[in-house]
C-alpha cells in the first residue's frame, strides 16, 4: 500500500480531470460539474487512503516518489509528505469538493462557461497538491508559481466587478514575491554547490547544511518575502482584501483556505529548517509583524463595509496568529500553527461560503444591505453563527484548539507578543459579532426586503427591478416588513453540513490530527535548535501532595 | 488532598454534561419535527441531570474523585486531558445548576408557551446547562475555560433570543464582548501557569503553587480575577449585566442571577490555593467586591425597569460574594453560602418579575405597575418572600448568609475590616431601600396600568417553580448555616474551619444589620409608599439620582474610553491601509507608469536623436571601460 | 609626420562623420557621413598596416570598401523609395514611429 | 607558392547549404517564371535552412578552426547555427503564409512603386506576390550563421553586413502601412550603418593594438598586456557598441521599437529571434574568446549595460499600446536578462561558469517563444491589416479562445512563469550569474521581470477579462505554414518548460569555444 504513488496520483488525477473537463464540448455544463465533483471526491478518497498509509511515527517523509527531472540543475521530481503536508492535503481534499458543490449554480459574471471554471479549479487542486507534496525546493517553487495562473484566471474571469484590478494585483504581488524567492532558491543552490560539492535542491540534503550566517539572512529574507506576501503579513497584505472580495466564492475559499497557507507552510518547511540561525535572529521582527497583523487587521476588519473584504481581513489577523505560532519556536505553538492552518481553512472557508450564500440571495456584498435575516432564514443564520464562532475561536469549535495552542505555546518564549496577540481575541469577537448582528439580527431591512404586494404585480414583466424601485417611493411603507429570502437549499446544506461537522468534530477531538502533525513539527523544532519535546516549565514542579 | 479515580455512579458523571448537551443537539438538529415535544425533552434532560447529580452527591462522602475521559490536546509538554473532577465544591454547584435549572425549565414551558421559537429556547437553555456543568466539573483550567466561554455563548444566544429587537442584539453582543475581555485574563492566567509549571490541571497547579515566585502567583491571581469580573459582572466589567435583561426573563433568572454570573465566585473559590498564597490578589478581590457592591446598590435605587433593579441587585449581591471570597479562608464558605441562597431567592424574584411582566403584557416599567398584590396573589406572596430573604429579614436565607459575610469582614480586625464591614452594612440598607421601592411600586399603591392591560395570575406551570423557590428562599439559609452546615460539607475542599475570633460580636452585627435594613425600608416607604408615583420618571432630579440612573456612568466611561476611540482608530486605520499601505504600492505602480511615459518621450522618432543616444552610449561605454582599466 | 598624425586625422574624420550624422537632415548626406566614418577607418587600418609592416590592414581596407559599396546600393535603394513616397529626403520627416 | 587555406567542407556544410540556397534563390528570381516562383523560392529557402539545421546538428561535438583560422566550428557555433537555421526556417514559414492576408502575402508587390500612389492602391489588393524576400532572408540567415562562427574580426564584420543589409531591405517591404515600413527601413539602415562604423573603428583600433584581428591572437596579446592599453580598451568598447546595437541592448536600442513596429510582422519575428541569437553569439565569442582574460575590464561594463537594458525595457514597455512595440521593449528587457547570463562566465579566466550554456539555452527558448508570439500577431487582423493596437485585443479570449490561449502561453513564457520555457531560461541565466557572485544584478533582473510581467499580464487581462470591442478584429484562419510555426513554438515553449533536461544538457555540452 505504501508503494503506491499516492502523491503522484493525487497530482495527476485532478490534472487529467481538468483536461477532460476543459475538453468537453460546449454546453455540457452539467457533465462538467459532475465530473469535477467526481474527480475532487476521488482526490479526497486518495488523501484519506494516503493518510491511512502514512505511519505517524515513522520516517519524516513518507509516500515518497523521486524521478530525476532536470539533471542539469540537479532537480528531481521528488514528492513526499510529512505530517504537516499530509494534513494540508487532507484539507485540500475536503475543501475542493465543497467548493465544487458550492459553485454548482453560480452564475458567472463574465458570461464564461462554468466548464472553464471547473477546469481551472481542478488544475488548481492539482498544483496545490503538488506544492505541499514537493520535497525538492525547485519543484516547490515551480508549483508555487504555477499555482498563480489558475487562480489568476479564476479571479479574473469569474470574479466581481473589480476583478481585473484584483486579478492583476494578485498576480503581480505573488509574482514579485515569487521572483524574490527565485533569487533565494538559486542562491541556495549555489550555496549547496559550495557546501556539498554538488548543487542540489533536495530538501533533506539542504537541511543538513551549515550556511554562513550573513548568507542565511539574505536567503531567509528571499524566502520570507515570498511567503509573507502569500500568507499576508502586514504590510504585504493589501492584495488579499481585493482578491478575496473580487474572487468568486469558491475561489476565495481556496485562496484563503489553502493557497495562502503555502506561505505559512513555507515558513515552517523552508525558512526554519534551512536557515535556523537567521530564523532565530530575525524572529523578533517577524513576530512584531505577526502581532501587528493580528491587531491591525482585526481593527480593519471592523471598519469594512464589504463582507468579503471583512472576511479577508479576518484572515490576515488569523495569519498573524499562525506566524506567531511558527516563530515562537516551541513544539506546542508550531503544532498549534499547523492545526490553525487546517482549522482556518475550514472555519474561514465556511464563513466565506455562508457569506457567499447570503450574497447569492441579496446580490450585494455590503453589510449595510442586510438585516434581520435570522428571523426568516434560521438555518442560514445558524451556519453563519457557527462559522463566525469558529472564526472567533470559541471553545468547542476547531479554531479554539489551534489558537489556544499557538498562544499557550508562544507564551513561555514570547510573553509580550503573546499578551498582545491575546488581546486580538477580543477584537475577533467584535468583528464577528458586529457582522453577525448587522446582517442577521435586528428588524428586517436591506436589499432582501419584500416589495409590497401592489408593486410586485406589475414587476412580473421585464425590468422588474426598476419598476419596483420607483414604486416603493410612491407606495406607503408596508406595515410589517418581511424579507424575501429562502433558507438554505438542500445543496447548500450539503455544502455547509460537512464543514460544520468538521468544525465541531475537530473542536472536540483534535488529537488525531495533532498526532499526525507533531512528529514533523518536532523535527522542525530540533532543526531550529528548540527543544522538540516542548516547553519546559520555568519553576520546578514538585510531586503533588 | 488526594484525588482518587471515580467509582460507582460517579464514573458516569460525564452524563451530567452529556444529557443536556444531547438535548440541545436533538432540538437544534431535529428542526421543526421536535417542535411539539421539544420543551419536554429539554426539561427532562435537566431533571434527569439533577437526579443523577443528587445521587452522585449522596455517594460522594467528602471525597475528591476524578473521571478521566479522553485526551483533548497533547503536544510537546502540554497535556490536556478531558476529565471531570467531582468534589464537594463541584457537587454543590451541580445541584444548584441542575436544581434551579430544572425549575426554570419548567417555568419556561409556561412562560414561552406562545413563542414560535420555544424549541430553540429550550435548546439554548440545555446548551447553557451543559456548558455550566462543564465549567464547574472540569478538572483542569482548559475544561473550565471551555465551559467558561460556552456559557458565554449560551448567554449570547439567549440574550439575543428576540433578536429582531436591536436592543436585544446589541445587549447580547455587549455581554459577549465584555465577557471576552475577562476571558483574556483567564486565558493569560492559564498561559502563565503553563509557562511556569508546565501543567494546566487543578492538581498540578495547586500542588505546585508554593514553588512559584510571589509576583507570579499575584499575577495569576489578578488575571484570574479579571476573568471572574467579566463573567460575574463585577467592576470594571459590570456594565453588561443590566443590559442582559433584554433576554427572556427565565434566562435572567437562571443565567444572569442564579448560576452563570456566580461562576466568578466559583473560580476564585476553586483557586483558593492560589489566592491563599497571594494577599495582594486577595486584596484586589476585596476591592472589586466592595466597589461593585456599592455601585450595584446605588444604581439599583434609581431604576424604573423592574428587571434592571433586580439586575443591579444581582451585581451588588455578587459583590458581597466577591468580598467574602476575597477575605480568604474565613470567607469562602460564607461567600458560597450566600451564592446558594442568592441562587434561590434571586431566581425566585426574577421568576416573579417574569410573572408580573406576563401579566402586564411584557411591560417592565414599574411606574406603570402598582396595586398588583390583589390581582396576583401567588406571585405576590412568593415574590414577597424572596424580597424578605434578599433584604436579610431575620431568619430568612439572606439574613444568615449576608450576616456571615459582614461578620467575616469585621473579623479581619484591622481598619480595612471595619471599612469593608461598614460598606457591607450600608449596602444592606440600600438593598432594603431599592427592594422595598420595587415592592411598593409594583404591588402596592394605586394601579397605574396602561389602558387595555388586564393583570392576571400566571398558570400553575409557572407558579409552581416560584413556590418551590420561595420555600428555598425561606429555608435555605437556615439549612445551610444551621441545620446542615455547608462549612462541614466543604471542609475537604477548604480545610478545617478556623475557630473564628470575633472582633464584633455576631449578635451585634445582626442587630446592626437589621436596624440598617429597617431604616432602608422606612426610607423607601417615606419616598415611595406615601406619595403618588408619577407614571413618567421626573426629569428634574438631583445629580446623585441622575448618576444612579445611569449606573454611575459606566456605559459613558466605556463609550468614551474604548468604543469611540476604537471607532476612530478603526476609521483611521482603514484610511491608513487604503491610502498608506495600499497607496504606497499603488503609488509605486503609478510612479513606474509615470516614468514610463516620461521616458517614452525620449523615443522621439527622430533618427538623429537615436544616433545621438547611441553616440552618447558609446562615449559612456568607452569612458567607463577606460576608467575601469585605468582604475 | 609620424603615424600618430594619420591616426589623429582619421579620428578627426571619424568624429566629423559621426557629428555629421547627428546634425544633417538629408538622408543622403547622413549616409555620406557614415561613409566618411568608414573611410576614416580605412585610413586607420592602412596606417596600422604600415606601422606593423604587414599587409593585413590594407587588405582589410579593401574589404571595407566592398562592403561600403554594397551598403551604398542597399542604402540608396531604401532612401530612394522613401524619397519617392514623401518627396523629401529629410530624415526628420520620417517620424511616424515614435514613443 | 601560395598555400591554399585549409578548408573543412564538412565543418562548413551548414553555411554552404544556406548560402547555396540563397544563391539559387537569386537565380530562381532571375529565371523562373513568375507563377511558379513562390513555391520554388519557399522550397529552396526551406531546403537551405533545414539543410543547414540538419547538417549543423550532425556536426554536434565538432571542434575545429578552419578556413585558414577565420572560422571556428565549435560547440557554441554549431549550437547557435542550428538555432538560427531552425528559427530562420520558422520565420520563412511565416513569410510564406498566403491565406491570412486577402492579398495573399505580407510583402509588397512592387517595392519601387511609391507608397500611396494610385498604382500602389491598385497593387495593395492585387494577388501578386513578390518573392525576393526569400533569397534576401536566406542571405541574412547565412550571415547570421557566419557571424556566430567568425573567428576573426573581419569575418565578423563581413558577416554583420551580410546579415544586416538584407534585413534593412526586407524591413521596408510591408504590403500594408508602407509608410511605416519604409520609415522603419530608413531608420534601421542609417542607424545600422552608423553602428557598423563603430564596430569597424573598434576593429581597426584592436588591430592597431594587437597587430592581429584573429580572436585567439587578440587574447594572447591582451593577456600579455603587450600591445594593450588604451587602444585595445577603446577598440573593445567600440566593438561592443556595434554588437550591442544588433542585440538591441539599451542604450543602443532606440531603433528597436520603431523598426519592430514598422517592419512586416514576419520580418519582425525573424529579426527578434534570429538577429538576437546571432548578435549574442558574436558578443559571447568576442568577450569570451578574444577578451576572456580581460574579464575584469568588460565585466562591470556588461553589468551596467544589463541593468540599463532591463530597466529601460521593462519600464518603457509599461505604457505601450501597440503589441509589436510592446514586444520590442520586451526584447530589450530580455537582452538585459541575456547579459546576466553572459556575466556567468565563471570565476577567474578559465570560463568554467555555466553562463555560455545558459545564455544559449535562453536564446533558443526566447527565439521560439517570440516567433510564436509574432505569429499570433499575424492572425489578428482588421480591415487595415494586422490589428496590433492593444485595445483591439479586448475580449479576444471569448471571440477566439484558442488564439488567445496560445498568446497567453507565449506571454506567460515571456514573463517567465514556471513550466514554460521562459522560466527555465531565466533560471539558467540567473543561476549562472549568481554562481559568479552577481546576485545584486539578479535581484535587479527579478524586479525588472516583475515590472515587465505587468505588461504581459495586462494583455491577458484584456484578452480574457474584458468585454470584446464592438468593432473588434477578426481572427484569421492560419494556413499550413503559420499553423506549423505555432505548433512548433507552442510545443517547444511547453516542452522546454516542463522537461528541459535534454536541451539544457545539449546546450551545456555545446558550451565550448575554440580558437
Amino acid at each position: 500500500m505504501t508503494d503506491f504513488p499516492w502523491l503522484l496520483t493525487m497530482i495527476a488525477v485532478p490534472a487529467v480531470g481538468a483536461a477532460v473537463v476543459a475538453a468537453l464540448p460546449r454546453g455540457r455544463e452539467e457533465t462538467a460539474k459532475q465530473a469535477a465533483l467526481g474527480v475532487s471526491l476521488l482526490v479526497l478518497l486518495l488523501a484519506v487512503l494516503a493518510t491511512v498509509a502514512f505511519d505517524a511515527g515513522g520516517e519524516r517523509f513518507q509516500l515518497t516518489t523521486s524521478v530525476p527531472w532536470i539533471p542539469d540543475f540537479g532537480v528531481d521530481f521528488a514528492l513526499g509528505v510529512d505530517g504537516i503536508a499530509l494534513v494540508m492535503l487532507l484539507l485540500i481534499g475536503v475543501l475542493v469538493p465543497v467548493v465544487v458543490l458550492a459553485s454548482w449554480r453560480d452564475e458567472p459574471t463574465g458570461h464564461r462557461s462554468m466548464k472553464t471554471f471547473f477546469a481551472w479549479l481542478l488544475l488548481l487542486e492539482s498544483l496545490m497538491v503538488g506544492v505541499f507534496a514537493a520535497t525538492d525546493v525547485f519543484l516547490f517553487y515551480v508549483f508555487f508559481e504555477a499555482m498563480l495562473v489558475p487562480m489568476y484566471f479564476l479571479i479574473g474571469s469569474f470574479g466581481g466587478p473589480r476583478r481585473q484590478y484584483a486579478a492583476v494585483k494578485f498576480f503581480l504581488y505573488s509574482l514579485v514575491g515569487g521572483l524574490v524567492m527565485l533569487a533565494a532558491v538559486i542562491g541556495l543552490y549555489v550555496v549547496s554547490a559550495g557546501e556539498l560539492g554538488e548543487g542540489t535542491f533536495a530538501f533533506d540534503a539542504l537541511r543538513g547544511m551549515e550556511i554562513d550566517p550573513g548568507m542565511q539572512k539574505l536567503l531567509f529574507l528571499g524566502f520570507f518575502v515570498a511567503f509573507a506576501i502569500k500568507a499576508p503579513l502586514v504590510p504585504f497584505h493589501t492584495w488579499l482584501p481585493d482578491s478575496g472580495a473580487e474572487a468568486p466564492i469558491g475561489g476565495s475559499v481556496l485562496l484563503v483556505g489553502v493557497l495562502d497557507k503555502v506561505g505559512t507552510f513555507g515558513f515552517l518547511r523552508y525558512c526554519l529548517p534551512l536557515f535556523p540561525d537567521a530564523s532565530r535572529d530575525l524572529a523578533p521582527y517577524v513576530l512584531a509583524l505577526a502581532v501587528a497583523g493580528v491587531l491591525y487587521a482585526a481593527l480593519l476588519a471592523m471598519g469594512q463595509s464589504d463582507m468579503k473584504r471583512l472576511v479577508s481581513y479576518t484572515s490576515i489577523a488569523h495569519f498573524g496568529f499562525i506566524a506567531l505560532g511558527i516563530f515562537a519556536f516551541t513544539t506546542e505553538a508550531a503544532t498549534g500553527a499547523v492545526l490553525y492552518m487546517v482549522n482556518h481553512g475550514i472555519a474561514t472557508g465556511l464563513l466565506f461560503l455562508v457569506v457567499g450564500m447570503l450574497i447569492a440571495r441579496g446580490g450585494s456584498r455590503q453589510v449595510g444591505d442586510y438585516g434581520g435575516v435570522a428571523a426568516q432564514a434560521p438555518l442560514l443564520a445558524g451556519v453563519f453563527l457557527v462559522a463566525g464562532l469558529a472564526s472567533l475561536a470559541l471553545p468547542g469549535t476547531n479554531s479554539f484548539v489551534s489558537e489556544f495552542l499557538v498562544l499557550i505555546g508562544s507564551f513561555p518564549t514570547r510573553p509580550v507578543f503573546t499578551v498582545l496577540a491575546t488581546v486580538g481575541i477580543v477584537l475577533a469577537a467584535l468583528y464577528v459579532l458586529l457582522l453577525y448582528q448587522r446582517t442577521m439580527h435586528g428588524p428586517p431591512r436591506g436589499v432582501l426586503l419584500e416589495p409590497s404586494p401592489e408593486t410586485s404585480a406589475p414587476a412580473t414583466g421585464g425590468g422588474g427591478g426598476a419598476t419596483a424601485a420607483t414604486a416603493t417611493l410612491e407606495a406607503p411603507p408596508p406595515a410589517p416588513a418581511r424579507l424575501r429570502v429562502r433558507d438554505l437549499s438542500r445543496r447548500e446544506l450539503a455544502v455547509a453540513a460537512p464543514m460544520v461537522a468538521l468544525v465541531i468534530a475537530l473542536g472536540v477531538y483534535p488529537q488525531p490530527l495533532i498526532d499526525l502533525i507533531e512528529p514533523a513539527v518536532a523535527a522542525t523544532m530540533s532543526d531550529v535548535g528548540a527543544d522538540p519535546a516542548g516547553v519546559s516549565p520555568e519553576a520546578p514542579v514538585e510531586g503533588t501532595d | 488532598m488526594d484525588t482518587a479515580p471515580a467509582d460507582g455512579l460517579i464514573t458516569s458523571a460525564w452524563l451530567l454534561i452529556a444529557l443536556p448537551l444531547a438535548g440541545a443537539a436533538v432540538l437544534l438538529l431535529g428542526g421543526r419535527r421536535t417542535d411539539r415535544w421539544g420543551h419536554l425533552l429539554g426539561t427532562g434532560t435537566v431533571v434527569a441531570a439533577f437526579v443523577l447529580g443528587l445521587l452522585c452527591t449522596l455517594q460522594l462522602d467528602g471525597r475528591r474523585l476524578d473521571v478521566d475521559l479522553f485526551t483533548f490536546v497533547a503536544t510537546g509538554s502540554l497535556d490536556v486531558q478531558a476529565g471531570l473532577l467531582f468534589d464537594p465544591l463541584s457537587a454543590v454547584f451541580v445541584l444548584l445548576i441542575t436544581g434551579v435549572g430544572a425549575l426554570i425549565h419548567v417555568y419556561s414551558i409556561g412562560y414561552m408557551a406562545h413563542d414560535p421559537r420555544r424549541r430553540r429556547f429550550f435548546a439554548y437553555l440545555n446548551l447553557f446547562v451543559a456548558a455550566m456543568l462543564l465549567l464547574v466539573l472540569g478538572d483542569n483550567f482548559v475544561a473550565l475555560y471551555v465551559g467558561w466561554e460556552g456559557v458565554g455563548l449560551a448567554s449570547y444566544l439567549l440574550i439575543a433570543f428576540w433578536h429582531e429587537r436591536p436592543s436585544a442584539a446589541t445587549a447580547a453582543k455587549k455581554a459577549f464582548i465584555m465577557n471576552r475581555v475577562g476571558d483574556v485574563g483567564l486565558a493569560l492566567a492559564i498561559f502563565l501557569m503553563f509557562a511556569q509549571l508546565g501543567t494546566v490541571s487543578y492538581d498540578g497547579v495547586f500542588g505546585a503553587v508554593g514553588t512559584l515566585a510571589g509576583g507570579t502567583v499575584t499575577a495569576i491571581g489578578l488575571l484570574l480575577l479579571l476573568g471572574a469580573c467579566g463573567k460575574s459582572g463585577q467592576f470594571p466589567l459590570q456594565a453588561w449585566l443590566p443590559d442582559a435583561m433584554e433576554g427572556p426573563t427565565p434566562v435572567s433568572a437562571l443565567i444572569h442571577a442564579a448560576t452563570m454570573v456566580t461562576a466568578g465566585v466559583y473560580l476564585i473559590a476553586r483557586c483558593a490555593p492560589v489566592y491563599d498564597a497571594t494577599p495582594t490578589a486577595r486584596a484586589a478581590v476585596l476591592a472589586v467586591g466592595a466597589i461593585t457592591l456599592m455601585i450595584g446598590a446605588i444604581a439599583g435605587c434609581a431604576q424604573d425597569d423592574i428587571k434592571k433593579v433586580l439586575a443591579y441587585s444581582t451585581v451588588s449581591q455578587i459583590g458581597y460574594m466577591f468580598l467574602a471570597v476575597g477575605l480568604g479562608p474565613v470567607g469562602y464558605v460564607a461567600g458560597l453560602a450566600h451564592l446558594l441562597t442568592h441562587g434561590f431567592f434571586k431566581a425566585g424574584l426574577f421568576l416573579g418579575a417574569g410573572s408580573v411582566m406576563h401579566a402586564m403584557d411584557d411591560d417592565v416599567d414599574m411606574r406603570r405597575f402598582g396595586g398588583l398584590a390583589s390581582r396576583m396573589k401567588v406571585t405576590f406572596v412568593t415574590f414577597g418572600l424572596g424580597y424578605l430573604a434578599l433584604i436579610g429579614f431575620p431568619f430568612l436565607s439572606g439574613f444568615y448568609t449576608k450576616d456571615a459575610i459582614i461578620e467575616a469582614a469585621f473579623d479581619r480586625g484591622d481598619g480595612w475590616g471595619y471599612l469593608l464591614g461598614g460598606i457591607a452594612i450600608l449596602a444592606a440598607g440600600l438593598t432594603a431601600f431599592y427592594m422595598t421601592r420595587l415592592m411598593l411600586m409594583t404591588f402596592f399603591g394605586r394601579p397605574r396600568w396602561e389602558p387595555g392591560v388586564h393583570p392576571h395570575e400566571s398558570p400553575s406551570v409557572m407558579t409552581a417553580p416560584m413556590v418551590l423557590l420561595a420555600v428555598g428562599s425561606v429555608l435555605a439559609g437556615f439549612l445551610l448555616v444551621v441545620a446542615f452546615p455547608l462549612e462541614e460539607w466543604l471542609t475537604p475542599v477548604f480545610g478545617e474551619p478556623e475557630a473564628a475570633e470575633h472582633v464584633v460580636a455576631p449578635l451585634v452585627v445582626s442587630i446592626l444589620v437589621t436596624v440598617v435594613m429597617a431604616l432602608g425600608v422606612l426610607t423607601a416607604w417615606l419616598f415611595v409608599g406615601r406619595r403618588e408615583v408619577p407614571v413618567t420618571a421626573p426629569v428634574r432630579v438631583s445629580p446623585v439620582t441622575r448618576a444612579a440612573r445611569r449606573a454611575l456612568y459606566a456605559d459613558a466611561v466605556n463609550e468614551s474610553l474604548f468604543m469611540r476611540p476604537g471607532q476612530w482608530l478603526t476609521r483611521a486605520l482603514v484610511f491608513v491601509d487604503n491610502r498608506g499601505v495600499d497607496g504606497a504600492v499603488n503609488g509605486l505602480a503609478a510612479t513606474l507608469g509615470g516614468s514610463s511615459s516620461r521616458l517614452g518621450r525620449t523615443q522621439t522618432g527622430f533618427v538623429r536623436s537615436y544616433a545621438l543616444s547611441m553616440l552618447g552610449g558609446a562615449v559612456v561605454v568607452a569612458g567607463a571601460l577606460l576608467a575601469v582599466t585605468a582604475g | 609626420m609620424s603615424l600618430t598624425h594619420y591616426l589623429v586625422l582619421a579620428a578627426i574624420l571619424f568624429t566629423i562623420g559621426a557629428v555629421g550624422v547627428l546634425v544633417r537632415r538629408n538622408a543622403i548626406v547622413v549616409f555620406m557621413c557614415v561613409e566618411l566614418m568608414l573611410n576614416s577607418v580605412n585610413l586607420t587600418l592602412v596606417t596600422f598596416a604600415r606601422a606593423s609592416g604587414t599587409l593585413d590592414g590594407q587588405v582589410m581596407a579593401f574589404f571595407v570598401m566592398v562592403v561600403a559599396a554594397a551598403e551604398v546600393v542597399v542604402g540608396l535603394a531604401i532612401i530612394m523609395s522613401l524619397f519617392r513616397t514623401r518627396r523629401s529626403a529629410s530624415v526628420d520627416d520620417a517620424n511616424l514611429l515614435k514613443y | 607558392m601560395i598555400e591554399a587555406p585549409d578548408l573543412s567542407l564538412a565543418a562548413l556544410a551548414p553555411l554552404l547549404f544556406v548560402f547555396g540556397a540563397a544563391c539559387v534563390g537569386v537565380l530562381v528570381e532571375a529565371f523562373a517564371p513568375r507563377e511558379s516562383r513562390h513555391p520554388v523560392q519557399v522550397a529552396v529557402a526551406l531546403v537551405g535552412t533545414l539543410g543547414g539545421l540538419v547538417s549543423s546538428l550532425l556536426l554536434a561535438g565538432e571542434r575545429q578552426v578552419t578556413a585558414g583560422g577565420a572560422l571556428a566550428v565549435d560547440g557554441a557555433a554549431v549550437f547557435l547555427q542550428a538555432t538560427i537555421a531552425g528559427l530562420g526556417a520558422l520565420s520563412l514559414l511565416l513569410f510564406a503564409e498566403r491565406s491570412l492576408d486577402p492579398a495573399r502575402s505580407a510583402f509588397v508587390a512592387a517595392a519601387a512603386v511609391p507608397a500611396g500612389s494610385p498604382r500602389d492602391r491598385e497593387l495593395i489588393t492585387a494577388p501578386r506576390v513578390q518573392t525576393e524576400v526569400y533569397p534576401l532572408a536566406t542571405f541574412a540567415i547565412g550571415g547570421m550563421m557566419l557571424f556566430v562562427a567568425a573567428n576573426d574580426l573581419l569575418v565578423m564584420f563581413v558577416a554583420l553586413e551580410v546579415l544586416s543589409l538584407p534585413l534593412y531591405l526586407i524591413s521596408g517591404l510591408a504590403r500594408r502601412r508602407r509608410l511605416l515600413s519604409q520609415e522603419a527601413a530608413v531608420k534601421y539602415f542609417l542607424l545600422g550603418a552608423f553602428a557598423s562604423a563603430f564596430f569597424l573603428y573598434g576593429l581597426a583600433l584592436v588591430y592597431g593594438a594587437t597587430g592581429s584581428i584573429r580572436l585567439s591572437a587578440i587574447r594572447e596579446a591582451s593577456a600579455g598586456e603587450a600591445g594593450g592599453g588604451v587602444l585595445l580598451v577603446l577598440g573593445l568598447a567600440l566593438l561592443v557598441v556595434g554588437l550591442m546595437f544588433k542585440a538591441s541592448v539599451a542604450p543602443f536600442h532606440a531603433w528597436t521599437p520603431d523598426v519592430y513596429q514598422g517592419a512586416p510582422t514576419p520580418v519582425t519575428a525573424f529579426m527578434a529571434a534570429c538577429t538576437k541569437v546571432a548578435a549574442f553569439g558574436a558578443i559571447l565569442r568576442l568577450l569570451y574568446v578574444a577578451f576572456g582574460t580581460d574579464e575584469w575590464t568588460w565585466r562591470p561594463l556588461v553589468y551596467g549595460i544589463a541593468i540599463v537594458s532591463m530597466v529601460v525595457g521593462a519600464v518603457l514597455g509599461l505604457t505601450q499600446t501597440d503589441l509589436k512595440r510592446m514586444l520590442a521593449y520586451s526584447s530589450i528587457a530580455h537582452a538585459g536578462f541575456l547579459l546576466t547570463g553572459v556575466l556567468g562566465y565563471g570565476s577567474g579566466a578559465d570560463g568554467t561558469g555555466s553562463g555560455l550554456g545558459a545564455t544559449m539555452f535562453y536564446l533558443l527558448a526566447y527565439g521560439l517563444t517570440t516567433i510564436g508570439a509574432f505569429a499570433v500577431l499575424t492572425l489578428v487582423r482588421d480591415g487595415d491589416g494586422e490589428a496590433t493596437h492593444l485595445s483591439k485585443w479586448a475580449g479576444l479570449g471569448r471571440r477566439s479562445p484558442l488564439t488567445a490561449a496560445v498568446m497567453a502561453l507565449f506571454l506567460l513564457a515571456l514573463a517567465g512563469i514556471p513550466l514554460t520555457s521562459g522560466f527555465t531560461g531565466k533560471f539558467a541565466v540567473f543561476r549562472a550569474a549568481i554562481d559568479d557572485g552577481a546576485w545584486p544584478l539578479v535581484v535587479v533582473a527579478l524586479l525588472a521581470s516583475a515590472v515587465a510581467a505587468f505588461f504581459y499580464v495586462r494583455v491577458i487581462v484584456l484578452m480574457y477579462f474584458s468585454e470584446p470591442a464592438v468593432d473588434g478584429p477578426t481572427v484569421g484562419v492560419p494556413g499550413l505554414p503559420t499553423t506549423l510555426v505555432l505548433a512548433v513554438t507552442v510545443t517547444a515553449t511547453v516542452v522546454l518548460g516542463v522537461v528541459p533536461g535534454a536541451v539544457l544538457d545539449l546546450a551545456q555540452q555545446a558550451a565550448i569555444f575554440v580558437g
